[in-house]
């Protein structure tokens, strides 16, 4: 039987199972950190952490609170400049995974975290690319975390930070981008697949007590839906006891 | 040789002028909040400031009117949500408009990259399919010569006015970083005068036992300024946490004017210096973010 | 995972096969002559050596004849003279022809600074009024695309193997080095296969003690093997002296093919292995070379 | 009165003078070496020396034998990559002196160390550039050593390794070179400097006991004097005690 848990507790664990042993991952705080973490504590103890900070196989001791938090620094592997972070791990394609969040995305995984409105007059500003624009080129994959409404997810986005499956109506290959994009979708209610002729998300996965409806209500599309779909499949006690004990016992982000 | 060590009151005034295009540095690291807190006490104006994450340090120079444009590639409040005073400036032009020169991390990186190696421009793969230069002329394209594709590009910035903060230095500036360097290296080599601050200032000998710690050679600082505790709220490596509390607390804060202003006011305007500010926050802030000690295992240089 | 660590001997014939473009890095420090001998002593054919300085290194080796082709930017004995088995090999094609693709030293550094940040080119402020370019077609011309001005390139290197020699590392290829580190990082991250060799074999937990020291991470490095006295008649900082006495006794060694020849006779093919080379090299050489010990001050990286 | 003493000693002593106080220098092996670190046991105290294996501010403690003697680094200011000395330093315009060698050098200071005879069939395969190409075209002046006799110094060089103060008919302001190229030749025979309108050579003093005739008939071209002709100023008892006592005890370069 499953013990209770957050739909954060819920994201965070099915974050952790689609990172592999032995890959590279480009960490984010939040969410990100807290699936890297644990995955690194279950499945993966290979896992190899980078932090966009330049910090190179961390494992730090307590929760970040920051890309830059000294607990990622004492005791990793190397640190280098953000010169040779961006340079020789992401753009030399030595990333398998990254994560990112998105104030927009649209169904192609276009995301813009840079102005609500327009660009000139934004009704929002947003803090804007930092890295994520050379992640979305230069990941192997990317995994899009966010949560969903009609806001964050409207037919097409107010301004495009980071490239998604097809841009402009030009396909990455067409673009030329060397990394493979956004392959993962994964919000408060469902976790989403991209169609690998169309680009398009598709909705893969519906979260324990979700009803598809909605899922498909707060889409800003008509949204595609597999025919296999299926349940999110629910945290473990041990993952549970691990984001809660170890990851983030001051219940931070969970 | 004329002593490079001053007071940050003195350098900030004689290397910090009206419409300077400065660069306080530090990837959320080494943010040097004493020499921004300064510049804000000696009211300069019509600044350009140049950093990847604007961060706390420059949503308090914005509000506090000291500049005109802001370039960047990340403008957050790291873990802790949103710049209200650049987005005042911004969306509102409170205290007053404030152009908008826009990077992702790689390109403004790359744009220090260019300038520390002097180079007129450096190709960054980047940007292909994002619509950031559309928005930043700044941003074009060379054809390789050798794989005849199209590669964008970005101008060499050199900052008039780079402030590197360090764990240490020699007083000829030879200066040691250790922890989280972002791209402190590069700037200190663009820019057209360098002002290091150091928690501490060591003995030559202490630099040469380890010159592969050197960061920023002596040759292309300026100024040498002593100033424990200079990155508070920020942190350094080896000395003070960051003190998450306030990054936290920055969002009430900030969300309006008038309690920045207040906030101003007590805590910039209302002291003299650092060490009045150190004073002002107390011994239980200062020993609750003192850091631990963990000791390198020492490397041999004998031959 | 696997375990990385090997034997010369494996990890020269698992990575290094004929027509492969190699790079055993080390600016004039840090070189692994042990790897070169062990290439030697497996009969490698039509290797392309890319070196900045080939140094005795690769005079041996293409007086071995396991080189096609050579590209350097500066091709002499260090303090010492002549590097005759190259020149012998240019000049007179003996033991064969040997091609040659040559730079500047800050050209052919761009060469890796470019495969390592994985760009197809990178500009060079240099050549003008120099032959150079006009026998190199490799070094051509961009035009800068904001001041309109024409800047030289050079194309990306990125060699099949990449040895390079460090101080220490651990199991995981997690790699350290201090004193002269060259164009070592940028060769192992621009290198499609890299092998580590070291002095030391050390825990993790004294890597992770220090990691700004650490200048190339496990997640590059494909194999990892440890052999003292490695690099002699070449120098580890820390470790053991430059053998100057042979640098300087190479000339007349190498002067000839025939005494070449006895050389590699001697003291590569007559032994199996870098330590029958130490053994047979004698603990007098070993106890004149080794280092004093000169610490440096340690750092605090605590929070 | 002065003591005697050998050519060599005469040509760093020379070249140790033109070394300012608070300058940058990109030192070299043998006589340069000797000549940086006598000014700064002299007259230059806080003269930098900086060797091109990324050696910066090195107070070498005996005498390096090579660009990469470990005795370089043992207490130095700082060490860097290659990438950085030659980026951050010579290219960026810090180095203020540097010193080049010939083996063959022409009347507008073009310098030879590739081959002689042609590049693809070669009588002598020599080094090549090595860092020459970039000192000749960033440092602010360059300051030749070499040997004089016919070969050294041809009507025209078999190659142009490193570009001097007029290459292929265009002066270094047409062909755009940042840096002030060579401004004095010291050789065995003589010092020369280069005229300022015309890039040539031009002879300004001559040895102790040379004379005039052994200078100009071992240049290959119609060789200019200056009217203000002097004689090399001997080195001193002091300046001679530091060569043979500290700097070369071996004496392995005087």
């Amino acid at each position: 039987m499953a013990a209770s848990y957050s739909t954060s507790e819920l994201m965070v664990v099915r974050a952790a199972r689609e990172l592999l042993d032995g890959e590279v991952v480009f960490v984010g705080i939040g969410l990100p950190n807290l699936a890297c973490n644990l995955a690194r504590h279950t499945h993966a103890p290979n896992l190899t952490l980078i932090y966009e900070s330049g910090v190179v196989g961390s494992e730090p001791e307590r929760l970040p609170l920051s890309i830059g938090d000294p607990c990622l620094v004492k005791g990793a592997a190397a640190v280098c400049s953000i010169s040779d972070v961006f340079q020789h791990y992401l753009v030399n394609e030595k990333i398998d995974v990254g994560f990112l969040g998105a104030a927009q995305m649209d169904r192609y995984g276009n995301i813009n975290t840079t102005v609500i409105g327009s660009y000139e007059n934004p009704i929002v500003r947003l803090p804007g690319s930092g890295g994520a624009c050379e992640m979305a080129i230069h990941a192997k994959r990317v995994v899009v975390i966010a949560t969903q409404n009609l806001k964050t997810f409207p037919e097409t986005v107010d301004f495009i930070t980071s490239p998604g499956q097809n841009s402009k109506g030009r396909s990455r290959l067409e673009w030329g981008l060397p990394g493979g994009g956004p392959a993962m979708l994964i919000t408060n209610l469902g976790v989403f697949k991209f169609d690998s002729e169309s680009g398009e998300v598709i909705l893969t996965e519906i979260h324990p007590g979700v009803e598809r409806s909605d899922v498909v209500n707060t889409i800003g599309w008509n949204l595609r839906v597999a025919g296999d779909i299926t349940e999110t499949p629910e945290p473990t006690v041990d993952e549970l006891r691990i984001i809660r004990e170890e990851l983030d016992p001051d219940h931070l982000y969970i | 040789m004329k002593s490079k060590l001053t007071t940050m009151a003195d350098a900030i005034s004689r290397f910090v002028e009206d419409g300077s295009t400065i660069l306080i540095d530090g990837f959320t690291h080494l943010i040097c909040f004493a020499a921004a807190h300064e510049i804000i006490r000696q009211r300069k104006r019509n600044l350009t400031l140049c950093r990847m994450t604007p961060d706390l340090i420059y949503d308090q120079m914005i509000a506090a009117g000291c500049a005109s444009k802001v370039i960047f590639s990340w403008a957050g409040n790291p873990g802790a949500g949103s710049l209200f005073g650049l987005r005042r400036a911004i969306e509102k032009q409170i205290p007053g408009p404030l152009e908008v020169e826009e990077y992702s991390h790689f390109g403004l990186a790359a744009r220090l990259i260019a300038g520390a190696a002097n180079l007129p421009f450096y190709p960054v793969q980047s940007y292909l399919g994002s619509d950031l230069p559309e928005v930043n002329p700044r941003i074009r394209t060379v054809t390789c010569p050798y794989t005849e594709r199209s590669i964008a590009t970005v101008p060499a910035l050199n900052p008039d006015i780079a402030i590197v903060h360090a764990q240490r230095a020699d007083s000829d500036g030879n200066t040691q970083v250790w922890g989280i360097t972002g791209i402190q290296k590069e700037t200190a080599f663009a820019a057209k005068s360098v002002i290091v601050v150091v928690e501490e200032l060591v003995d030559s000998k202490v630099i040469r036992s380890d010159p592969n710690r050197t960061l920023i050679p002596g040759m292309v600082v300026d100024a040498v300024v002593l100033e424990p505790l200079g990155c508070h709220p920020s942190y350094v490596q080896g000395y003070y946490d960051r003190d998450n509390d306030f990054y936290i607390a920055w969002g009430d804060i900030s969300r309006d004017q008038s309690s920045l202003d207040r906030y101003l006011d007590e805590w910039i305007y209302g002291v003299g210096s650092r060490s009045e500010y150190v004073e002002k926050l107390g011994p239980d802030d200062v020993s609750r973010l003192k850091a631990e000690l963990v000791l390198t295992t020492p490397v041999n240089y004998g031959y």
